[in-house]
């Protein structure tokens, strides 16, 4: 089955793609298998200057999930261009470059730097874990307009941006995105949490609050989605919780054309490839004859046709 | 590094709370190092856990682990019976560079939970000849292991912060019983038990085991981080550890 | 151990409820336990009239939690006074009864209605579940505030506001409620999520979207009641995802004062009892001598004291 | 109504994806009528799984469930093996009221797996004195059992859909060739399949059993609710029914 689908900057040979700050620049996965087999890979969040991060513990497990508060730990985007990329182009798979920072003007600037080495940029307007920034831009409609313009502006390649579940309207944020210019909207980030330790009576995390992701938070992406695509006329790079190839599907029929794969990476390293090889069988499956097909399936009034159970 | 299902082939209580684990699997082969360590999955929990290579035996293809019951994912590992398989990834990290230790006699100063990674590690620098003093500190009686195997070591010196085994304290509290002539120390347990040895010993050549939870074991989280004095400024702890030079890594 | 509690109306014995709209009006569960050993009861959410609420399926599985979308069906605030608190109040435990609405007049109504029968109410202002009102006033401060003020002037008992999730800033949901007068808070209700069945590739629920309750919350609730608990003086409920007594701990640590249990009881419907059996012994284990040293612990700083890992 | 660990005495292969599975317990000498349910936890899965009572014991303190793998929860019990136990509350529900069933023969309809709770009904009717004809409806011949169980209680007339077993088509196909000469029907199925029975039906006395989502199983979160014909205006399947008398609930 051709699982093709093309998307602004993006000619993704398969939809299934590793998600920003979960496969870091793709070296470690590489000695598991051939990235050249992914649909394409989103980088570890670039910021202006190297940044060390938040301090340890930096992950929680939870149920069906997880927290982490990462901060945003990069060598900075000129290492990144440098160091990070060349390595990723040998196994000539579309890139796309996880943008963050704290003020406009950074976003620009990294943005400007990163956007001639990649196919396509993500804008993470949504990363809960830093002090400084970041986190307003992703639950204010009129700043989230404004650092998309700017960086729409100065980009080589189409921008993705990335839209934060915590927020009362998220429709109000993808829409903000869309009529400043951008050509693609990623979703969801991470849901702010947290966990207490009873025996310190603090919480797990150094950092306090962390972002929970994994199969506890599908349900919200799905929702959003589901919103989300009904609202806007730019494709949708749908993530949170994906596990299995029928989550794929489910991500698929509710309006996502391609999809990232984030923490399950660290319980199966092989999770993007494996998911990547069932796709086709689970298409067939539910019937479907390419992955067009089932894009926003959900949305369709289709005729029930109720069978006999047995 | 591998991602294999290894079948369980021993599985028995050691001391409180403590059990051994052996596992046989193709991944015995491609341990590097005495000190590296496994992750592993275990059914209803998110995140793997990470638990040292306490001893393998790339011949046999075993791996045998230690680890002592903290919160719900060790407890459930405990129901594991013979016979059932786990999926384990690994190995992973540096362990202790053992064929670099070019000394006459090394000090080794385990902390509870912290023993395990220096056991084979241990036995490796005795077989290349190296002689060895342990110091191993455990809460209680109750919660001592592998004694009896350290014993047949070398010299051993056991504290309990109760008194109920060995000298009554913490293994920094042995460290005067230990005659000077070791060239290098190596160290497993708590942060704090290893800041505490790596500051009584300055002008000793150490390495240290570390720990820090973790997301993906395997370098790509960042969730492992420790602050480095080099120019890159950190350290992951699953990839570029768990062992490192005393002196490498911030102390916190 | 003494697990008393007091909260505005509410002498509880121990701080364990059941959640509103999971235990209905308590007859169900007394074949299993006498219900006298709860702490309270909330009762299922009083509209006006008699409601029959949405189409089936009104729930689906989820990872670590469920969605629901039951649509707020009960018999009307006088069937309630009428056929369901007798039963209960021969039980002698306090009773709280969840008001729900389309309209402030309706709220009132409710209200004014009930809460001569109970011991508090809980304004329901965030069931996701109905299309007519009952959710803008969960995410609108103003609204939030008018309703609460208008209710705590014709209750005749305190009035505890159960905040929404699906809320960019949780805190100013909860200043809005203590400004218009609300005893305290109750928190959380239910995220907005969705699944979709790839057989018939429409959501699970009929409603379309359900409410995502269980384990898998809980992490978000408590990040929300450690930053309400540090804004407002009014005690806090706290529910989402309590499974165990650790779990009442870690709620009581991040400024519950006293807990609410919801879809657990359809795993276990003896859990409520259960967790008040075992709370003193959690209690201890954690080197509590009572419960209003727990509550809150997680925002005193203490003195860390390491201990030899062994 | 109990919550109870009961301990797998048999579980076995019927048919293609169906499983008898046979649990022992105290909670088989609750059971009232055939017909009504247990509500299963199985490890991993937030909800529990309501299966109906397909034949019970109350001497040997036996229950059998017979099951059908439509999704991850059931296709995770049949890897339960004899010896271990399950988290079953029950019994729920109202069964068929054999005792109330006067009649001197009854029509089964059952299709699927629809077709268990009805096994011990027509059992007891038998018992009873009642003559049973019974059509039982499956997708293929893989899919059939209870075939040769039924044959033992009176007519059967099997149907499938694609014809390899029995009469092609559905079950309300072979409505034309049972004799008319029974009283009552009672049936289980999916709703499309009970509609169609009870539209073809109009004037015998019926009883049929449903299915819907559950949260709790046993009357308090209102997931379950069928519209019905009364006052209320509702009723809910988990304790209310799941059988319900013909025309007592909307059949959408
Ligand atoms: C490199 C390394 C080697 C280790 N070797 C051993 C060993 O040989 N024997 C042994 O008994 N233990 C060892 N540990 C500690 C072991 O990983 C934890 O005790 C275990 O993960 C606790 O899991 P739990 O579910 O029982 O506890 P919980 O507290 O319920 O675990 C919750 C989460 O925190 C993590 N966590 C809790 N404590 C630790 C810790 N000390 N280090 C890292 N993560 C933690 C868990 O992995 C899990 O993600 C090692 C840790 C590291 C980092
Ligand atoms: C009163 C009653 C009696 C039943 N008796 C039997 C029986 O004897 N044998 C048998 O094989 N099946 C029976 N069923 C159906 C059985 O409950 C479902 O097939 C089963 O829950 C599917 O679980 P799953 O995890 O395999 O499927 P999934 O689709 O993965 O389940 C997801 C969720 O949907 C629910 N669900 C899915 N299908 C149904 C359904 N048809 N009815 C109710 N809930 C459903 C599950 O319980 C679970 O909560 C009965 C259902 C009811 C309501
Ligand atoms: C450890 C970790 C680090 C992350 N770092 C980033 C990041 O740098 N930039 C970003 O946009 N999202 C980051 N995310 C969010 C993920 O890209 C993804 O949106 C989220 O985890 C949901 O997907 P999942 O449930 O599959 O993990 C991170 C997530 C995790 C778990
Ligand atoms: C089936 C169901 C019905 C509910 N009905 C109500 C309701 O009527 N009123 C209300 O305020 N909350 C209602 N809730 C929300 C719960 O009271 C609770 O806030 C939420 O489920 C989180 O707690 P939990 O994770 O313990 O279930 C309902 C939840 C469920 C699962
Ligand atoms: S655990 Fe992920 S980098 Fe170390
Ligand atoms: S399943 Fe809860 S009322 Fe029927």
């Amino acid at each position: 089955m051709n699982l093709s689908v093309n998307l602004p900057g993006l000619n993704l040979k398969n939809p299934v793609m590793p998600a920003s700050g979960c496969f870091a620049f793709g070296k470690e996965f590489a000695q598991f298998y051939d990235l050249s087999t992914l649909g394409a890979v989103i980088m570890k969040a670039a910021t202006k200057e190297r940044r060390f991060g938040n301090g340890t513990p930096r992950v929680a497990e939870t149920a069906s999930g997880m927290l982490n508060a990462i901060g945003l730990q990069n060598p900075g985007v000129e290492s990144i261009i440098s160091d990070e990329i060349p390595f990723l182009k040998n196994h000539h798979l579309p890139i796309i470059a996880n943008v963050a920072g704290s003020t406009v003007e950074e976003y620009v600037e990294v943005a400007e730097k990163i956007s001639p080495h990649v196919d396509a940029i993500e804008l993470n307007i949504s990363c809960p874990n830093v002090k400084e920034g970041g986190v307003q831009f992703g639950t204010d409609p009129v700043l989230a307009k404004e650092v998309t313009r700017h960086v729409v502006e100065v980009s080589h390649v189409p921008v993705y941006v990335k839209l934060s579940p915590n927020v009362t309207d998220v429709v109000e944020m993808a829409l903000a995105a869309e009529d400043a210019g951008a050509s693609g909207i990623s979703m969801i980030n991470t849901l702010t949490g947290m966990r207490i330790d009873p025996k310190t009576r603090k919480p797990v995390i150094a950092n306090g609050t962390g972002g929970l992701s994994g199969a506890a938070i599908k349900p919200i992406s799905i929702r959003m989605i589901h919103q989300v695509y009904q609202a806007v006329s730019i494709p949708i790079i749908g993530m949170g919780g994906i596990e299995t190839a029928e989550d794929v599907l489910e991500y698929l029929l509710a309006g996502a054309s391609a999809v990232a794969i984030g923490s399950a990476n660290f319980k199966n390293p092989f999770i993007c490839k494996e998911i990547i090889e069932e796709l086709p069988a689970v298409l067939a499956r539910y019937g479907f004859s390419n992955i067009m097909q089932a894009i926003g399936g959900a949305h369709v009034e289709k005729v029930e046709t109720p069978v006999l159970r047995s | 590094m591998k991602n294999e299902r290894m079948i369980i082939v021993r599985h028995e209580k050691l001391a409180r709370d403590t059990h051994l684990l052996m596992l046989e699997g193709d991944l015995a082969r491609d341990i590097a190092d005495p000190g590296q360590f496994v992750h592993v999955k275990i059914d209803g929990f998110y995140l793997r856990r990470p638990i040292s290579i306490a001893d393998y035996d790339p011949l046999n293809d075993t791996v045998t682990l230690i680890y002592k019951v903290m919160g719900n994912g060790t407890k459930a590992l405990t129901r594991f019976q013979i016979g059932e398989n786990l999926d384990v990834l690994g190995p992973g990290g540096q362990g202790f560079p053992t064929s670099q230790i070019h000394s006459e006699h090394v000090l080794i100063i385990g902390g509870g939970i912290g023993v395990p990674p220096l056991y084979s590690t241990a036995k490796k620098l005795k077989e290349n000849g190296v002689a060895i003093t342990s110091i191993l500190g455990f809460r209680s009686r109750e919660d001592a292991f592998l004694v009896d195997e350290f014993r047949a070591l070398g010299e051993v010196h056991v504290t309990t912060e109760d008194g109920s085994l060995g000298r009554s304290g913490r293994v920094t509290d042995a460290l005067p019983d230990v005659k000077d002539n070791y060239q290098h120390y190596l160290s497993c347990g708590p942060t704090v038990m290893l800041k505490a040895v790596a500051d009584l010993l300055p002008d000793k050549e150490g390495y240290l085991s570390m720990e820090e939870r973790m997301g993906c074991g395997i370098g790509a989280c960042f969730a492992c981080v420790v602050e480095s004095k080099d120019e890159k400024g950190y350290k992951r702890i699953c990839c570029d550890g768990p062992v490192f030079k005393a002196g490498e890594v911030v102390l916190a």
